[in-house]
C-alpha cells in the first residue's frame, strides 16, 4: 500500500506527455508498456515492480496493434495503470492488468475520438494547401499532435494521482471472482485484435499459413516467435521466387506468342 | 541520373527524419495526408525553388488519402521526390503514389507490426519478468536502430528513382503477398501463444474419478483449440456480422467476467 | 470366468442384425467396434469390459477401411469377439483383440462371398429396370440386405452363445507364444490396410505428402491425427490454390494467344 | 431457376435420407447401382408423373456401374435431378454422372474415412480406455450429424443444379487431387501411429552390456522405420505382385505367430 | 602413457598407405576417420580408444567435404592422430581430436600442393594422348596416385612413431586453456566446410530450404539427420513433379500457340 | 538397339571398376581428366579395334576438363560409350559430356556427400561411442554397397545410351535443382547439429542472480543461433571477400583458442 505523491503525479503526467507524442506518431515505440511501466516504476521508485508490470502487460499487448488504422486498447494507459495499480495496492501485476483495462479502452476510444474528430481540420489543410500557405499547415499539424499530447497528460495524471484513493478502495472491495475475471480477459481480450488482422489478412488462399503458424507454435517449444517468423520467411521466400519465376516464364510465352502475331 | 539534382544528400536524410511526422494529424477522412504532405515541404521547396503556384499543386497531390506503414514510408517519399526533380507528369507521380502506399503499408504491417514487435516484446519481457533492467534497454535500442533505418529506406527509394519504377510496379503485387505470408503465418503463431483461456470445470465421468474438461477434452482434442476458435469466432462477427472492434472488446470483457464467476474459466 | 447366457446370445444376435445393416449400408457407423462392444458389454452386464475393449479395437481397426469397395477384417465381429472373449474367458482385452481376429476374419470373407454373388441380382434388377418395376425392385433391394442382415445374427449367435465353452477350452490350452502371437498380429494388420490404401492413391507425385504425414506423425506428439490432418489440410489448400491460378493464367495466356492469332 | 419444379424442398430432403440406401445391393458387378437407382426412384417417380416409358429409361441408366462415397452421394444425387427436371438430354446427364462419381469418392474416402474417422475413433477411444461412457456418446454423436449432413449435401447438388456443373467438371481434377494430398498425409500419420512392431531380440555386443535391436538400432535409424517399412512392403506386394489382400492378411496373421514363437515380437 | 613401437609405427604407416590411396580414389570410403581410427587401434593393441576416438572425429568431419573439388581438413590424419594421441598421452579422445586438428591440416595442404602440381603431368598426358600411347598414359596416373600413397605413409610413420615422444611433452607442458582451445575449434571447424558447400549452392531461391533444415533439426530431437533428410526428399520431390508438370502445360501451351500461328 | 555391339556385358561391368581410377591424376587443370580417360581406354581399345587413330581422337576430347562425382561418373562413362558404338559424331559425344557431368556431380555430391555420410556417419558414429565394433562394420558394409552400385549405374548408362538422352537433358535442370534443395536441406540440417558454439560467460544482471549469455540470451532468442551465424559468416566471406579457406580455417582455429584463453568459450 503506497501513496503518490503530487510530484510523481506530476512527473507520470509529463512522461505520458512525451510517449503520448511518441504513440501518436509511431516514432521511437516509446509507448510500448515495457517502456511505459519502466519509467513508471523508475519515477514511482519501484523499478522492480515497473518491470515485472511491463514484462507481463507487453506480452498481452503485442498483439494487439493499430495496423491498417485500427485502433486497439491503448498500450500507454494500461502501462502505466498496470504499474501504478501494483504499486499502490500492493496487488500481483497479473491482477493489476485487468484492473488496467478499463482505462486502457478508455483512451482508446478518446483516441477514436480524435481519429474522427481531426478529419474536420482537413478541409483547413486543404485551402492551406491551394494557398501554399507552408505556415498555416505546420502549426496545424503541431496543433493536433499537441491536442492528442496534451490529453494524455491530463488523463494519466487524473487516473494516477487524483484517482488514487478511490481505485484503493474500489480494489479491496472487488470479490475475487470479479478481479480473476479481470485477469481472464486480459488474457482473452488478444483474440479480438487477432480477429481484427485476419479481417484484413485472411483470404482463402493464406489459410494454410495461419494453420501451419499455429500448429508450429502449438505443438514446438520455443521462447519466443522467431521460429515461426522464420518458418513464415522461409514460405514467403519460397512463394516469392516460384511467382516470379512464373511471372518469368509467362512473359516469355507471351513474348513468343506476340511475336508469332507478327 | 537526374537532369537536375536540386536535393542533396542532406536534404534526403532530412526527409526520413520528418517523414516520422507521417502521422501528425492522423483521421478517418485522409488517414495520412496531412503529415504526408508536412514531411514532402521542405524538400519541394527546394525543389520548386519557392514557386508558390507548383508548391499548391504538389500539396494538393499529396492531401490526397494515403495510409501506409510509418517505418517505409520514407522509401515512397524519396521515391515520389525523384519524380518531381525530374518533373515527372503530375498525373504519374500521384498515379505511383496510389499504387505503392497500399503494398508498403503490407509489407511494413508483415514485417513491424506482426513479426518484429511480438519477437521483440517476447525476447525482452522475458528479461524484464526476470526483474532484469536488460529487458526494456534492448527493446529501445532495437527499435532505435528501426527508426535509423527510415533514413536508409528514405535514400534508397531516393536513388532507385525511376530506374526501380517497372520492376517495383510488376513486384508489388508478388512482394506483399509474400508479405501477407509471412505475417498471417506469423499471426497464426501469435494465436496459440498470446491468447489464453483455461477451463477450470471438469465432470464427474463416474464415481472415483472425474475428468477436466481443459486437460482431458480440449488438450485432448486439439492444444490451443480454445484461442484459435476465439480468434476466428471474433473474425467471423467483425467480417460476416460487420460488428464493430469496441462491441467485440467489451463483449468479451463482460463474458470473461461472467464466466469467471461462474468459475468456468 | 463368466458364462452367456441364452438370452444374452439372442440379444447379441438381434444388435449384430441391426449393426449388421448399418455396416452393409455404412449409415450411422454404428458398426465400429467402439460402439458395437459397448452394446455388448451391456448386454453381458460388463460395460466396463466393453468400453476398454471398444477403446483398443476401435484404435485397432480404424485404420483398416472399405474405401474403394475393398473389404478389410470385419469390425463388427472383432468388437463383439473381443468383448466376449475377455467377458468369459476373463483375458485381457489386449489379448482378446488377436483372438477375435479369426471370427473377424471369418466374417470378412462371407461379405466378400455376398459381395460377388450378388452380382447375379443385377441381371433381375436391369429386368426390372426396363418394366420399370417399381415395387419388384425395391423388394430386391430389401432382400439382399436382409440376407446379410440375417447372416450377421446368426454367426454372431454361434460364435458368442454355442461356441463359449469350446473358446473358452481353447483359450485356456493355447501356449503363451500364440496368444502374444495374435496380439502381435493385431498390432501389425493396419499395415495391411494401409497398403491397401497407399495402392489406390500414391502416385509418386504424392510421395512427398506421405513423408510428411509419417513424419509429422513420428516426431511431434499429440494424443490424436488432428495435428496431421490439418497439416494435409494446409498442403491441400495451399495446392488447390496454386493450380486453381494456374488454370486461370493459363487459360489467360490462351485467350490471349488466340486473341494475337487474329 | 428451373422452368419445372417438380420436386419440392421436402423431396430433396426425402432424396437425402434414401440416399442411405447406396449400398443395399452392394456387388462386385455394379457396386452401387442398384441403390443408387433405387434411392432416386421415388424423385424420378415424381418428375415424370408416373411415365413408364421415362422411368424405365432413367432406371436403366441408374442401373450402370457407379462406386462413390455414401455420405456425398447425395449431392450428385441432386445435381442429376435437377437435370431431370429440365429434361436435358439422358446421355448428358449419363455423361455427368460417370464425370463426378469417382472424384467425390475421392474427395469422401480421404475425408470420411481415411481423416474423420481416425480421428474421431482416437478422441473417443482415449475416452474409453479410461472406462468412461463419454467416449461411445462422442463417438456416436459425430456420426449423427455427418449423417445429418447427407441432407445438406443433397440440397446443395439440387440447388447447384447446372450452374455450377461448369465449374464443378474443371476444378473436379484439383479437388480430388486436393483430397489426395489430405487422404496422403493422414496415411503417413496412420502408418506411424496405428501399426505397431515392437522388436524384442538383443545382440550381445560386448562382455558387460547388450544392445537392444529396437531400441539402439531400429530407433537411432528412425523411429516407426518398420512401420513404415511394413505398409510399403505391402504396397509392393499388392501393386506389383498382384497378391491379394486375403493372403497378405494371413501371411501377416501367421508371420506374427512364427516371430512371436521365436521370440523375435 | 604408452609407447608405440617401431613395428607398430610401420603397421600404421602401411595402413595409411592404403587409405590413402582409398582416399584419394574416393573409392571404399576407408579413408573416414570411423575406419581409420579403428584399425589405428588395433594395430596399438586398444580398439576400445580406437572405437571412442572413431566416433568422435567421424561426427566432427561428416561435414568436412571435398565437394566440388575443395579440399577439407586431412580426415586420415585426424583420425590417425586422435587415436595415437589419446593413446600415448592417455588424454581424452575430445581433447586428443583438438591436437590432432595441425596434422589434419598439414596433410590438407600437402594435398592440395599435389592438387596444383599434378597440373604440370596434364602436358605429358596430352602428347600420350595424341600417340593414343595407352601404356605411357597407364603408368603416368599410377605414377601421381603412388605419389600420394606414399607421402601418406611418410607422414604418418613420422606423425606417430617418431614424432610420439615430442607429443607427450608437448602435450603435458601444454596449459589447460590452450587444450580446451583445441577442442573448441573442432566443434567450430565444421562451420567453414559448410560455408564452402553454401558457396557453392545457395543461390536465394533454396534459402527456404537451409531454414527449413535448419529450423527442423533444431527444434525436433533425433539421433541422426534422416528425418531432416526425409524433409528434403519430400520438398525436392514436390519441387521436382511441380517443375516437370509445368514445362509440360508450358510446352503445351507453346505448342498451341505456334498452331495458332500456322 | 546398337549396329554393332562391341561391348560385351563384361566390358561394361570391368568399365564401372575403372571408373574407380577417375581422380588417379586429380589436379587443379583438368581435374578428373586423366582419371577419366583412363577409365576408359579399354572399352574404346575395343570400340576402335585398336585404331591408333581414332583412339588418340577419343583420348584427347576425354583429356578436356571434367569434374563429377566419382560414384555416378560410371553412368556418364556407359552413356559415351554407347554413343561411341554408334560412332556418333565427336563434337555431339563431347557436347553431351560437357552437358551432363555438372548436373551429375550437383546430384552425386548432394545424395552421397551431404545426405548419405551425415546420415551413416552418425548411425555407426553412435555405435562406435558405445564402444561397438557394429559401427565401423556397419559403416564399411554401407559404402560397400554403395561402391557395388557403380557397376549398376555404369550398366544402366549404357543401356539407356541415346534413347534416354533427350529426356536426360531435358530433365537435368529440374533434376539437379532437385538435387541442391536435397542438399541445402541437409545443410540446414548439418550446421544445426555439427557446429558446437557454447558462450561460458555470464553477466551479473542484479546483486543476487546472473545471466548465462549461452542459457538466458542466445538459446532464448533461438537455439544455434551462432552455429548458423557463424556459418553465414563464413559464407560471406567466402563469397564477398573471396578468403581462401585455408585463411578461415586458421582464424577459427587461432580465435578459439583466444576465446578459449579469454574464457568465453
Ligand atoms: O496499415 C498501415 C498503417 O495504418 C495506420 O496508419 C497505422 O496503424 C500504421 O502503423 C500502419 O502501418
Ligand atoms: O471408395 C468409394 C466407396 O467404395 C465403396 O463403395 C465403399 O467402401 C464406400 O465407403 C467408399 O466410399
Ligand atoms: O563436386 C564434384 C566432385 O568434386 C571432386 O572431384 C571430388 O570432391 C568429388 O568427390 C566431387 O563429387
Amino acid at each position: 500500500m503506497h501513496e503518490i505523491t503530487l510530484i510523481q503525479g506530476l512527473e507520470l503526467a509529463v512522461m505520458a506527455i512525451i510517449v503520448g507524442i511518441d504513440f501518436w506518431l509511431e516514432g521511437l515505440f516509446l509507448f510500448r508498456p515495457i517502456i511505459v511501466c519502466t519509467v513508471t516504476g523508475i519515477i514511482l521508485g519501484d523499478i522492480n515492480t515497473g518491470l515485472i508490470a511491463g514484462g507481463l502487460t507487453e506480452l498481452a499487448f503485442a498483439g494487439l496493434t493499430p495496423a491498417g488504422g485500427t485502433q486497439p486498447p491503448n498500450p500507454i494507459l494500461a502501462g502505466v495503470m498496470t504499474t501504478v495499480i501494483a504499486f499502490t495496492t500492493g496487488i500481483e501485476a497479473t491482477t493489476a492488468i485487468g484492473l488496467a483495462l478499463p482505462f486502457s479502452f478508455l483512451m482508446q476510444y478518446i483516441i477514436l475520438f480524435y481519429y474522427s474528430s481531426f478529419s474536420f481540420f482537413m478541409a483547413k489543410a486543404d485551402t492551406y494547401a491551394e494557398e501554399a500557405n507552408v505556415n498555416a499547415f505546420i502549426r496545424l499539424n503541431i496543433l493536433t499532435t499537441a491536442i492528442v499530447a496534451l490529453t494524455y497528460g491530463i488523463v494519466v495524471f487524473f487516473s494516477t494521482y487524483v484517482a488514487q484513493n478511490a481505485m484503493q478502495e474500489l480494489v479491496q472491495s472487488m470479490p475475487t471472482w470479479l478481479i480473476h475475471g479481470f485477469e481472464i480477459a486480459g488474457g482473452i481480450l488478444p483474440g479480438v485484435g487477432f480477429g481484427m488482422l485476419l479481417k484484413v489478412m485472411l483470404k482463402m488462399q493464406y489459410i494454410p499459413y495461419l494453420i501451419i503458424g499455429f500448429l508450429f507454435a502449438s505443438f514446438i517449444p520455443f521462447s519466443n516467435l522467431l521460429p515461426v517468423a522464420l518458418v513464415g520467411t522461409a514460405l514467403a521466400m519460397y512463394e516469392y521466387f516460384r511467382d516470379k519465376a512464373q511471372m518469368a516464364s509467362q512473359t516469355a510465352i507471351g513474348g513468343g506468342g506476340s511475336n508469332e502475331g507478327i | 541520373m537526374k537532369e537536375s539534382n536540386a536535393l542533396s544528400a542532406k536534404d534526403i536524410t532530412k526527409l526520413g527524419l520528418y517523414s516520422s511526422f507521417l502521422q501528425a494529424s492522423f483521421n478517418y477522412e485522409r488517414m495520412q495526408a496531412g503529415g504526408f504532405t508536412l514531411a514532402m515541404l521542405p524538400a519541394l521547396h527546394k525543389i520548386f525553388h519557392g514557386d508558390k503556384q507548383k508548391i499548391a499543386e504538389a500539396m494538393k497531390d499529396n492531401m490526397e488519402f494515403i495510409n501506409t506503414h510509418p517505418n517505409l514510408v520514407g522509401f515512397l517519399m524519396g521515391l515520389l521526390l525523384s519524380l518531381e526533380e525530374n518533373n515527372e507528369d503530375r498525373s504519374l507521380i500521384k498515379g505511383i503514389k496510389v499504387a505503392l502506399f497500399g503494398p508498403l503499408a503490407g509489407i511494413g504491417d508483415a514485417i513491424f507490426w506482426f513479426t518484429l514487435l511480438p519477437i521483440v516484446a517476447g525476447i525482452s519481457a522475458s528479461f524484464a519478468l526476470q526483474g532484469s533492467i536488460i529487458g526494456p534497454i534492448l527493446f529501445f535500442a532495437v527499435y532505435l536502430v528501426v527508426f535509423g533505418l527510415r533514413i536508409v529506406w528514405t535514400h534508397l527509394g531516393y536513388n532507385l528513382g525511376t530506374k526501380a519504377l517497372e520492376r517495383l510496379k510488376d513486384n508489388s503485387r508478388i512482394i506483399s503477398k509474400a508479405a501477407t505470408i509471412l505475417g498471417v503465418t506469423v499471426i497464426g503463431g501469435l494465436v496459440a501463444s498470446y491468447i489464453h483461456i483455461e477451463v477450470l470445470s471438469t465432470i464427474a465421468i463416474n464415481a472415483e474419478h472425474s475428468v477436466s474438461i481443459q486437460k482431458d477434452f480440449f488438450n485432448k482434442i486439439f492444444p490451443n483449440i480454445l484461442p484459435m476458435s476465439y480468434a476466428l469466432f471474433m473474425l467471423y462477427l467483425l467480417k460476416k456480422k460487420q460488428i464493430s472492434p469496441s462491441i467485440l472488446i467489451l463483449g468479451t470483457f463482460l463474458a470473461a467476467i461472467a464466466l469467471s464467476f461462474l468459475g468456468v474459466l
